[in-house]
């Protein structure tokens, strides 16, 4: 019993030097973290026209829209034309 | 098979639980009653009280075949959800996909304020010991001052499963009386001009530290204290589907209906074990008074942290965020908030006090790794979960 | 290994479904056919009935390893949760979430045409006794008339696991035809100005009491018919879940995902217990013919009752809610509401025959209660349950 | 056989007895439950501006939106104040 | 038990994992890294990579008890899942639930396309008996080339559990690579005219043939191949519960948060599986030079039975539509498009490359079923999943 | 070792015609279903006006409605009437 209580003082201590000794190592790991890959100020978005999305993108979009449609009016593709979408 | 209506009347007489029930089962019911009425109306911890209550209920109603020990039964099968370490890793998956890192990244001393909340995990240690309880069980009730409740399940499964029950509505309880146990004791150890204190802003993070601190918490912490690979390892994957920006689809279940899935199993079993002789006995009350030990201990010594590195830092860290150390993410924060707003209404307080607050997560979670190092066999599971597991099957084996 | 060409045709051949086939299969898959038919196009109970549908159809293509008996198989895993009485509980606790008990408590003598409906189950009870059947599968087979799938499959897995298949089929099938069946019995069984009653106007109930009632129910039924508390505890849980108002997250995963998961899963294990052996026999017949028996006495017992509570209340009962005392919410009480209209459209009874329609919920739930009174083992599951469990552990020690 | 017969009628006579015993024991529970918890009209909604949200609920809100807005814009919280919300 | 400081200290350091690593360790744990670089950077699959790869990490932490084959550990815990066959089953209820066989019923010939495609996997077989594999390994390796992560999993489990690892994270890693294996292949196979075909309109098909047809699916299939009807099953159980328009709840629960949770703890499972000594074997590279070949085979399958069908038609079909055969749904159909309009940007090839997209889906788990036919035995799993079931047992009694 | 490789081209060629075999039999189900089974163009949507749902339908609606705006107004149904309803 007697040790038990000892014990316990002595499970205190190592268990609190553990933690501030793990909590420690996390400390300098973020900080070095955060030095080597620091915040960047997102650039400012560009005017919508400016900069479309990458034109493959977008042939895939208006491939995927036509088709869709095509199916849906039951024409052939051909028919008609997707000639401009714009992301929102 | 034959049966008079007399003879017929009697068996189904017989098989009602007043013919069964008794003096300890009617007190757990006006217990599962009480957990009840705390939750529903007082709000306390109401997701995990109220079914926790409502499964108290059940298992102590005569015959019902609901206690966590029951083979077969409904709440045996939950049960065995936290015997076997399931349920409170995958809660903890979904906490780590509610919790955003950031402010702890933007001033990651804070996470010495998650340690020193840990002061009162380690001292309500030493005060279960004097009270008579051995170090394995004093260890799964000082966590209770870790203010986390699927760490506490998790290490009582482990270490004192006997003691479960008790140790678990401890926690729930004292983590929703957090605005009542803290201010006093914030405010006895901070003087007026220390509270007024306002912080500087906090710094934005990158997403890419984001991304990679939940994987490097889970190398370095798993590293030196492997036991606690469940519980931490599931709190940054969780965190990973977060902030990953590639896993919306898991991340949204994970935050939602998994973690509401395993809260009811998990809440319902814990409940499940609140029979009679586990819980009425010199042991809980003990546990109780211990529990508020921990928790005042605890806020003791995140704001006494606190206080120190305000004089080390020359002023620039107010102490009331150190209360916030002990978790029970985001009420121990909104009390930093609060008490500082008293002292002068334009002190914001609240983001720097989310980086002691989520850190108190981290913490915990290391201070029962230290115990399961020292106590736990790290190589297979305790001598408990074996006993329960041969159980099961031999008591499937045999019927 | 070595193959040839012709060997490995033939070793193909023999490995196809199309050697193995028994002429019972092809029955059972034109059943399963059937089934998915009226599911889909009949929109008979289609939640229920087609993953029945589709897991018997799994089930009877040969050497699938589907069937609810083969050790190991995928249908087999989600079979345990019925056997072990875990699936219905938790599907209970979904309609828990679901059920409103206002009109019930704003007008709680309805719950005895809940009561009077379950005259069904026993009148059915003594048929099945005198068409062969034992105490404990006439018992399984009368609970069809109580309308609710969970509480016949809880039952049946209990007293007549054997049974499961066609009861369960039996139960869910005439569930979704009680607009058919139940119309003629109440229009013969009341007179025009009978049926032309107005009722008065349900009181408001207070939030407190709505939350109260799930707590009381739970103690006081439990208390009487223990046996039963997986199934109606969870349901009163589910409904607190509801009417609390602090477990919004909760009550919505019950409601949503965690029932919808549960179908799935309890429907396929169902069907999957569809085999030719259990299904094709004169007991499948036999309990078809006594499941609409139920079913019709049902109807005529709630009505019969409530031509009672007419007479005595001095006309202001209106008879036709009597026959939504069979629960299949809320088919019955619409049924309810459609025959009174017929009458004379500017009667409403919807709202009153929603207290019957639920108060037959926990009313089949009680007599199922008094079944597994007499019958079951209060303290330890049948002895089916243990012969399946052992059976499982004995196949998973020798392989 | 015969016996069964004979036990069938005694089961249901004894079933129904229990199930309409215990409805109706929930039956008068529940009539006592109403009688002691009545139904309260709920007091008419009184005008926003009259009572507005308990004043530290509003100021905990401010301090979330004002920490998050110096967050979002990178500047301590003194450089500006958040003078009123008004809850929806 | 008495500690002394230093005995405490010297326990903690002996069970950190630092104690304890090993090199291979260490490789795995820079693996794991890299696949949570592609998951998260590269995009590869992350909801599926992301959490293998933190499954790998944890399970290569030394005594985190987090490898698949620790017993009493979470992941093994997860990874009976697998090897019991029950998430792949699952994911595939889902994935049929998200599945439109729309296309493939309006061009039914693309069929061929899907079983042209699994070329790939019989090719891989022959190279992996050459490369010394034993037939049942070969034939679990061939399987990468069919592109279905699941089908994969489920028939690794059941032929080469010892694989599994290798072979799931092959087959997810191709499967992200189809947008840069295929089209250069699919450029060098054919002609500027056959890329510059248009295709004709596809004809709508009637909600009713949409219904019948996973019903058909499931009966002609599974009773060819008994073996693959649990995989198979789903699918079309799920494709059932999107197409019958009745049971929308279930549908719903499939698509979203069933499939989201099961790929979790899939995922987490072959994770765990990832130990250095299944890993870090001349073994690995093998299987992940014959994955390469058997989706550059596979693409080229399908795209030579799309110029034969081109020729066949009289120029109706454009062969680039061939390489969609592979599955990788909806990766490889717009891989398909892509290739054609950079040909002609008038060339819409989307929807016809769905049919053989998701008659590649169905290709493979025949072409499982034919593995399982010939080494499988189909009346009993497997002997490796006896071995399994049997140590899972044994070593539950012995504890 | 020789038997295996031998027994992999023998799998092959045995796995490729299963599996084209199979499909096959699928492509011609397919096709008679679809030609048992044609797509039918649906019937133009009538004007709402012109046909509303159905009376049975519509009546149950307006005795939900009825009912529930009966218990929250706490009056009984006779003292108002729901006129009509239309469905969106
Ligand atoms: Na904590
Ligand atoms: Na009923
Ligand atoms: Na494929």
């Amino acid at each position: 019993m007697n040790d038990d209580i000892i014990t316990s003082f002595t499970v205190s201590g190592i268990a609190i030097s553990v933690i501030f000794l793990v909590l420690t190592i996390l400390i300098f790991t973020i900080k070095i973290l955060v030095r080597l890959l620091p915040y960047e100020e997102p650039p400012p978005k560009p005017a919508r026209k400016a900069q479309p999305t990458a034109p493959s993108d977008m042939d895939e979009d208006i491939a995927v829209i036509t088709s869709v449609m095509a199916s849906h009016l039951s024409q052939t593709p051909g028919n008609f034309q997707v000639v401009n979408i714009q992301s929102r | 098979m034959e049966l008079t209506f007399s003879g017929a009347a009697i068996q189904i007489l017989e098989s009602t639980g007043f013919s069964a029930i008794v003096p300890g089962q009617v007190v757990m019911l006006i217990v599962a009653c009480v957990l009840l009425y705390l939750a529903i109306w007082k709000k306390f911890e109401p997701l995990l009280l109220l079914p926790i209550g409502f499964g108290c209920l059940m298992a102590n109603l005569p015959m019902s075949m609901m206690m966590s020990t029951d083979d077969g039964g409904l709440l045996n099968f939950f049960y065995q959800g936290i015997k076997h370490e399931i349920l409170p890793p995958l809660i903890f998956l979904g906490v780590g996909a509610l919790t955003d890192f950031g402010p702890l990244l933007a001033n990651p001393t804070t996470l010495l304020l998650g340690a020193a909340a840990q002061i009162g995990v380690y001292t309500t240690l030493i005060g279960a010991v004097l009270l008579g309880f051995d170090l394995k069980e004093a260890s799964a009730i000082g966590i209770i001052g870790g203010a986390d409740g699927p760490t506490s399940i998790f290490l009582a499964s482990k270490l004192a499963p006997h003691l479960l029950a008790p140790i678990a509505v401890a926690a729930y309880s004292y983590m929703s009386l957090v605005p009542l146990i803290q201010p006093p004791i914030m405010r006895w150890l901070t003087t007026h001009s220390e509270r007024k204190i306002k912080m500087a802003q906090l710094k934005p993070i990158s997403k890419k530290v984001k991304i990679i601190f939940p994987i490097l918490v889970t190398i370095i912490c798993c590293l030196m204290l492997p036991a606690v690979t469940p519980l931490l390892g599931m709190l940054m994957l969780g965190n990973l589907f977060r902030e990953s920006g590639v896993t919306a689809r898991l991340h949204e279940t994970s935050e939602t209906h998994l973690i509401n899935i395993v809260t009811i199993f998990l809440a319902l079993a814990v409940g499940s074990s609140m029979t009679a002789e586990s819980f009425l006995k010199l042991e809980t009350i003990k546990i109780i008074i211990l529990g508020l030990l921990a928790f005042c201990m605890a806020t003791a010594g995140g704001v006494l942290f606190g206080k120190l590195m305000c004089k080390l830092t020359g002023g620039k860290v107010n102490p009331l965020i150190g209360s916030a150390g002990v978790s029970a993410v985001p009420m121990a924060a909104r009390v930093s908030q609060k008490v500082g707003a008293e002292e002068d209404h334009t002190n914001f307080l609240l983001m720097h006090a989310m980086g002691p607050n989520v850190a108190g997560v981290i913490g915990s979670a290391v201070a029962a790794g230290v115990f399961l190092s020292l106590f736990g066999d790290p190589t297979v599971p305790g001598p408990e979960a074996h006993a329960a597991i041969e159980a099961v099957v031999q008591s499937m084996v045999q019927r």
